[in-house]
């Protein structure tokens, strides 16, 4: 399903940033926030898992229901190294990188694997041949 | 005629301050060993044209002279700045603020170049063969004072604030450019052959932009005002019909759009405004 | 480290020196006597040696200055300083980085400067600035006109509490004296309006800025300050309003035992006729008030034709200049205290307005006979930026400096004026006075301004012989000659030579540590922690700056108030 | 020995609003209890020994040795000093003393200084650039605004204490109570913030520019010819400014639902020349929610000794300054620096995946309190106190009044302050560079 991303702050996300590598700030940072009724669209639970693709990259996240709904069409997910799988370094000339209102794809993805942190940077980071 | 090659000797890592590479330094320079001593910034350290560079002196004589850069320049910056007049030939990419602050002369790239292609240009030409990046024709941040003479054509695309703050002279894209071409725009024309991802001409008090494709919706701060066959820009006469838009109005703008009737349908519900 | 300054001519007017061939003896900072045989010679032959140079109103640091570094970066782009083994790197023309105006300043021979629009919740941010300011010494003048505590005491006629109040604000502002912009009307342009004169009613507060201008006045006198109230009077730079300028100097006139206003920038403030197109210049009555009444001072604001930035805590004004100019436009208002509005500027020759304005601040220093009441500043940079000084000095030295730049501007402006039928031309010593020797009697620095013993060993020498050079005719000569000071002491030692600084030194910051009586002390802070949440958005704890953060604390004791 | 200590007035070092009556009680050493504050500022001083840092390490072929303070700090030396353009990232979460430090550190490398600015408000300053800003401290919103719109953020979950201490529910001289004040949210979802508000507008993502656009042409009185724009009927955008332009102080906090969606610095422009124009009918405000606690200050500092709030390219020995030329994203995505300096900041999580990357491929220094993505991929990590609990320090709030942060507790052993870091770094790098 054809979507748009917008990536911000949350209270869960503010509170466990100073803890990167902890639990509760994997949970904070990899979880979506999908309208209900795109959900139910995409025969997604909250607690499922799906996999967002753009034209920079894709990744997987837990889906949970929106609380801040409606918002049909768009995809939220708070800033941090999941969100940025995703995101745009393009900045237009001014600096800022897009980091909301980009075009995705969201498909179920109850196989795929959520990465922890340090998973996601080994992917991630994989060629970081220094050149 | 002076021809002088210049051949990156290394593929550059860092970004190289190259304000040095220009036909009136050069000119003033004379002799090519002074023209190799000419200094460069590779990035927190000077250096000198020929620690980087390969330079040859291809042909040696008389008043015009001609700069040749053949390799990747993309981390070039600000080469031609303020050049008044001679040529450079870049084959290959160029960097960002190639054509800065030009007076004169003649600037082609073969290839791409980065962002604010000739700002702040009084005069000359840039002929791009590839695209280009942000702020093609653009002021500097905070002025008021964009491109207020000369040309520049970009075969290809451009990206985002084509001709911001633009005062006087031509550009022309001929793929498609990213949002916000003209804002801010005083005079000058701008012709795009391709399409625009939107907003055209915010923010502009004068000047006209063409553009031959699609330009997805248009400003609520522009009013349709009539619809032309042709649009005359320079001596060529550009083939319409064209919706004629009159704007920017929340800027007291007293700019003109022309945008291809037939390649934008969805604007047809416009046509009940024209009195 | 001593040092003996030779054979130099010696404007010294506060001494009543007036180019003498005299030594310097400096020791510890300070002007001694003489020295030993081992002090170090500064051969001042055929050159004119003066006190450092004392600015008393330039906005160089601050979150106005600030804001309006960062509206222009257009500002910075042509005028930039490269770092050297010495100097740090920076920024100039109308809103120059810190480092750059401490530099610029000392190569001009200028000693202190005196930062004028503070406003006290942002006191601190103007410490930061003036602690990154080099070399100079400096003060800030903490803003009071539109303070929501002084209106309301004042109109409850609580004189002495708020006496206690200003003595507690200057401690925690580190402020040095009380400065007032529009008092009533940037209260007013809170909700988007302004004050029309002395008389009206300030909204929300029943007082008047009459009330408001008497009330500080008499605090001042009561807290002993060295420097009278500072004051920037309602309806800048609107035609007619040299009439409200007569008024608010007139209306403190009882209050009088020695100088108890100054009238900052006040070319921006003398101007007759209805409107633009009818502007005069009100140069002369203001002049007439000021040569029959010994309460006053004043400060130029003189002009210069270039591109500027404007930057005032008169919002209200800025906002005016935004809607006649159509150019960008930052307004800060700051909580229950004042304003400040930035707008960019250019003066130009052909303008009418800008040839009258121009005209305006050279008769008033011109008609004012008494130097001792006039000072040179173009409200950096609201005028000119400060580096422009030498060209000032120029026009009031020489009839024909100004004449040339006369008969290159806007010429129904110039047969407006009487400019042209003024002969006087400034001598030295008259030129020392407004630069130096009049701004430090004027701000109560007793240790600035002059060479006598005791005096700080701030001193300027400049490469022109004043026995030899006529002004009048070589004025060029003397504005080369005072755009770079040949030595620049501070402190005694060599800070600049021939225009290159030699030596970087932290100077000074100045502040009034004011006292009241014990009980009303206690009332006072008894008073302010039950209520300083209700007016500010922090407590009254973090309002206050501890000495701590100044980078080289100098405060002044002015004893216990009289009350 | 039980030494309990309870401190008032503490500003809290978490988001742009510089809360400054937190009360904070201290019990041997350690963060006991925090009042006053809101879930983000509490879990900051509740939660501030977690996941840190005490040993400054070394990466040397792919391991991570822990080593000295000297070597941590003469290899950070090092490698500043032989790079050709590095990158001075991060300052936004350090006091302006280390700013300070900071920028003499770039002028001393030659490098470029840039703060998290360039990826939160810088192009809000981009856009003032333009068209100036008509802005007032926070206290004038409290005790006069009538009409407060909240644009593109969601103080609820950025600055939770934003609208008690500073407007709809604060409580000033001239409004002393809920009612006599109106809130609007205008926003691309129906955020916790929009569910308290007065009125919710829901407008389409990327469209900020045309709504803008939309409610200056009414305030102009012309004619709006589209039947809806922005996804909002243009009725809608008539009302609204009416409300605008009747209240007697009106304010707009916007935050990165401009700066970040298509239009960027424009977005800002729109809202800025907006706010400009509607002072010709009432007295109208606008300010941006600066994330940080003192990214306000990192563009203070920077502007007053460099000229520039931001993205300052000291490499050439001047002050140079050109967002998308010189700001961090596009120098780490265009792969221009050869070495980085991270002070308090995790880039490799909040870059996009691209700039992060080549970001991981050069050398980076890291001085960090805590763990991050970022000291996880670099050479050198240096870790130090926490300014506002473990190190005083001046920070700027969003609205750029100045407060001081005091040092509550000590931090770990052998943890050293910013400042001091730097300092050092910048000493190693002078004795390396005379030779001596």
């Amino acid at each position: 399903m054809k979507v748009i991303v917008v990536t911000g702050r949350s209270i869960a996300q503010g509170r466990s940033k100073e803890s990167k590598f902890s639990d509760e700030y994997a949970r904070a940072a990899a979880t979506c926030e999908v309208d209900p009724e795109d959900l139910s669209t995409l025969g997604v639970k909250p607690g499922q898992k799906v996999k967002l693709t753009t034209s920079r990259g894709s990744v997987n996240l837990f889906a949970s229901v929106s609380s801040q709904s409606p918002h049909r069409g768009i995809v939220f997910i708070p800033f941090g190294p999941w969100a940025n799988s995703l995101m745009d370094a393009e900045t237009d000339g001014t600096g800022m990188p897009t980091l909301k209102g980009m075009e995705a794809e969201i498909e179920p993805a109850a196989e795929d694997e959520v990465l922890g942190l340090k998973e996601l940077l080994a992917k991630n980071l994989k060629e970081r041949g220094r050149t | 005629m002076t021809r002088i090659l210049l051949r990156p000797r290394k593929l550059f890592k860092v970004p190289i301050e190259a304000s040095a590479i220009s036909p009136d330094n050069f000119a003033a320079a004379r002799k090519v060993e002074e023209i190799k001593n000419q200094v460069v910034w590779e990035g927190n350290r000077p250096a000198t044209l020929a620690s980087i560079f390969d330079v040859e002196e291809l042909e040696q004589g008389g008043e015009l002279l001609e700069i040749i850069i053949e390799g990747d320049a993309s981390k070039l910056r600000g080469v031609g700045k303020g050049m008044g007049s001679g040529t450079i030939t870049v084959e290959g990419n160029a960097g960002i603020r190639l054509g800065e602050a030009m007076r004169g002369g003649t600037i082609t790239v073969n290839g791409n170049v980065g962002s604010w292609l000739g700002s702040r240009m009084r005069g000359g030409r840039i002929e791009v063969s590839g695209d280009a990046g942000d702020y093609v024709g653009s002021a500097i941040r905070g002025s008021t004072r964009g491109m207020s003479g000369g040309q520049i054509v970009v075969r290809g695309s451009a990206g985002n604030e084509v001709g911001c703050w633009m005062r006087d002279g031509m550009i022309r894209i001929g793929g498609n450019v990213g949002q916000f071409a003209g804002v801010h725009m005083l005079g000058g024309t701008i012709v795009i052959e391709g399409s625009s991802r939107g907003r055209i001409g915010a923010s502009m008090k004068g000047g006209r932009i063409v553009v031959l494709g699609e330009v997805g919706r248009v400003l609520p701060s522009f009013s349709i005002e009539e619809i032309r066959n042709v649009a005359r820009v320079g001596e060529d006469r550009i083939p319409g019909p064209f919706y004629v838009f009159a704007g920017d109005l929340a800027d007291d703008g007293d700019g003109r759009l022309y945008v291809s009737k037939d390649r934008n349908l969805e604007l047809r519900f416009y046509e009940s405004y024209i009195e | 480290m001593e040092l003996l300054i030779k054979n130099g001519y010696v404007v010294d007017p506060a001494n009543g020196i007036d180019c003498e061939k005299l030594d310097i003896a400096v020791r510890g900072g300070k002007i001694v006597e003489e020295v030993s045989s081992s002090a170090k010679i500064l051969d001042a032959s055929n050159m004119l040696v003066m006190p450092g140079g004392v600015d008393i109103h330039s906005h160089i640091a601050g979150s106005k200055t600030n804001l309006a570094r960062v509206l222009r970066p257009e500002d910075h782009f042509r005028d930039f300083e490269r770092r050297t083994a010495l100097t740090r790197s920076g920024v100039g023309h109308s809103v120059p980085s810190t480092y750059t105006t401490g530099y610029r300043y000392a190569r001009m021979g200028y000693t202190t400067v005196i930062e004028p629009a503070t406003p006290p919740l942002k006191a601190r941010h103007t410490h930061d600035e003036l602690n990154d300011t080099p070399i100079i010494d400096k003060a800030c003048f903490p803003l009071f006109g539109n303070n929501w505590h002084v209106m309301e005491y004042l109109k409850n006629g609580d004189l002495e509490l708020c006496a206690a109040y200003l003595s507690w604000m200057l401690r925690a502002t580190k402020g040095y004296a009380i400065k007032i912009v529009n008092p009533g009307g940037v209260e007013a342009w809170h909700w988007g309006g302004n004050v029309v004169g002395l008389d009206s009613e300030v909204p929300h507060f029943g007082i008047t800025p009459r009330e408001i201008v008497r009330g500080l006045c008499k605090v001042n006198k009561m807290l002993k300050l060295p420097h009278a109230i500072h004051v920037h009077p309602n309806n800048l730079g609107k035609p007619g309003n040299y009439l409200t300028t007569i008024k608010t100097m007139e209306c403190v006139k009882d209050l009088a035992e020695g100088a108890s206003i100054h009238i900052t920038h006040c070319q921006f403030t003398s101007f007759k006729g209805e409107d633009w197109s009818t502007l005069r210049s009100g140069a002369q009555e203001i002049a007439r008030y000021v040569n029959r009444n010994d309460h006053v001072t004043i400060d130029m604001g003189q002009i210069i034709f270039t591109a500027t930035t404007t930057m005032t805590g008169d919002g209200p004004f800025e906002y005016i200049l935004h809607q006649i100019s159509g150019r960008k436009w930052v307004n800060k208002d700051v909580e229950a205290e004042t304003g400040a509005g930035v707008v960019p500027v250019v003066y130009k020759r052909r303008s009418f307005v800008n040839a009258t304005q121009w005209a305006i601040g050279l008769e008033l220093a011109l008609l004012i006979e008494d130097p001792w009441k006039v000072y040179l500043t173009t409200d950096h940079p609201n005028g000119g930026p400060f580096t422009a000084y030498p060209r000032v000095v120029s026009w009031l030295m020489s009839k024909r400096a100004r004449e040339r730049t006369m008969s290159r501007m806007n010429q129904s402006a110039a047969r407006k004026t009487i400019l042209q039928s003024l002969e006087r031309e400034y001598s030295f010593e008259e030129i020392a006075i407004v630069t130096r020797a009049g701004t430090a009697k004027a701000l109560g620095l007793k240790a600035k301004g002059h060479l006598g013993v005791g005096a700080d060993a701030d001193i300027s020498i400049y490469r022109i012989n004043p026995k030899e050079i006529d002004p009048s005719r070589d004025y060029r000569a003397v504005r080369k000659a005072l755009r770079r000071a040949a030595y620049t002491v501070k402190d005694g030692q060599i800070v600049v030579k021939d225009g290159e600084i030699k030596e970087v030194v932290q100077g000074r910051t100045f502040w009034i540590d004011s006292r009241v009586p014990k009980d009303l002390e206690e009332k006072i802070h008894r008073e302010l922690s039950k209520s300083f949440r209700e007016y500010y958005t922090v407590g009254m704890e973090n309002y206050f700056i501890g000495e701590g953060e100044l980078a080289r604390s100098s405060p002044i004791y002015v004893g216990e108030a009289k009350v | 020995m039980n030494v309990e200590n309870v401190i008032k007035g503490v500003v809290c070092p978490f988001c742009g609003c510089c809360c400054d009556d937190l009360e904070v009680t201290v019990r041997n050493n350690e963060i006991a209890k925090v009042e006053n504050a809101c879930a983000l500022g509490r879990a900051k001083f509740e939660r501030w020994n977690e996941g840190r840092i005490v040993r400054p390490s070394i990466r040397s072929d792919g391991k991570i040795l822990e080593t000295s303070f000297a070597k941590a700090v003469e290899r950070s030396a090092r490698i500043l000093y032989d790079a050709r353009y590095p990158l001075l990232w991060g300052w936004s979460c350090t006091s302006c003393e280390a700013q300070k430090i900071g920028v003499e550190l770039a002028e001393e490398v030659g490098g470029v200084i840039d703060s998290t600015t360039s990826t939160c408000h810088g192009p809000s300053i981009i856009a003032v650039h333009d068209v100036g800003e008509s802005s007032t401290t926070l206290g004038e919103v409290r005790h006069r605004a009538d009409l407060v719109i909240y644009w593109g953020c969601n103080p609820l979950h950025a600055h939770p204490r934003h609208m008690s201490r500073y407007s709809v529910l604060s409580e000033g001289r001239f409004r002393k109570r809920r009612g006599e004040r109106k809130m609007i949210v205008v926003d691309v979802r129906r955020t916790a913030t929009a569910k308290i508000a007065d009125e919710f507008i829901k407008i389409e993502p990327n469209s900020d520019y045309e709504a803008l656009t939309a409610l200056r042409m009414c305030l102009k009185g012309e004619e709006l010819e589209q039947e809806s724009i922005a996804g909002v009927p243009s009725k809608k955008f008539e009302e609204l400014i009416d409300e605008m332009v009747g209240c007697q102080f009106g304010v707009i906090f916007f935050g990165l639902g401009l700066t970040m969606s298509a239009g960027k610095s424009r977005n800002v422009d729109a809202a800025l020349s907006l706010v400009r124009d509607l002072n010709s009918k009432t007295k109208f405000v606008i300010v941006p929610m600066r994330g940080h606690f003192n990214v306000t200050g990192a563009n203070e500092v920077f502007a007053w000794q460099t000229g520039y709030p931001f993205a300052v390219d000291l490499s050439q020995g001047y002050p140079r300054y050109n967002p998308g030329e010189t700001s961090g994203v596009d120098i780490a995505t265009r792969h221009d620096c050869d070495a980085a300096l991270v002070v308090g900041s995790d880039p490799i999580s909040n870059f996009p995946l691209e700039a992060a990357r080549n970001l991981s491929s050069i050398p980076i220094i890291c001085i960090d309190p805590h763990e991050t993505a970022t000291t996880s991929v670099s050479d050198t990590v240096i870790p130090s106190a926490i300014v506002g609990i473990e190190a005083e320090g001046t920070v700027y709030r969003m609205d750029g009044v100045p407060l001081l942060l005091r040092k509550l507790i000590d931090p770990p052993e052998g943890v050293s302050k910013d400042t001091e870091i730097l300092e050092a770094i910048l000493n190693e790098v002078r004795r390396i560079r005379g030779g001596r």
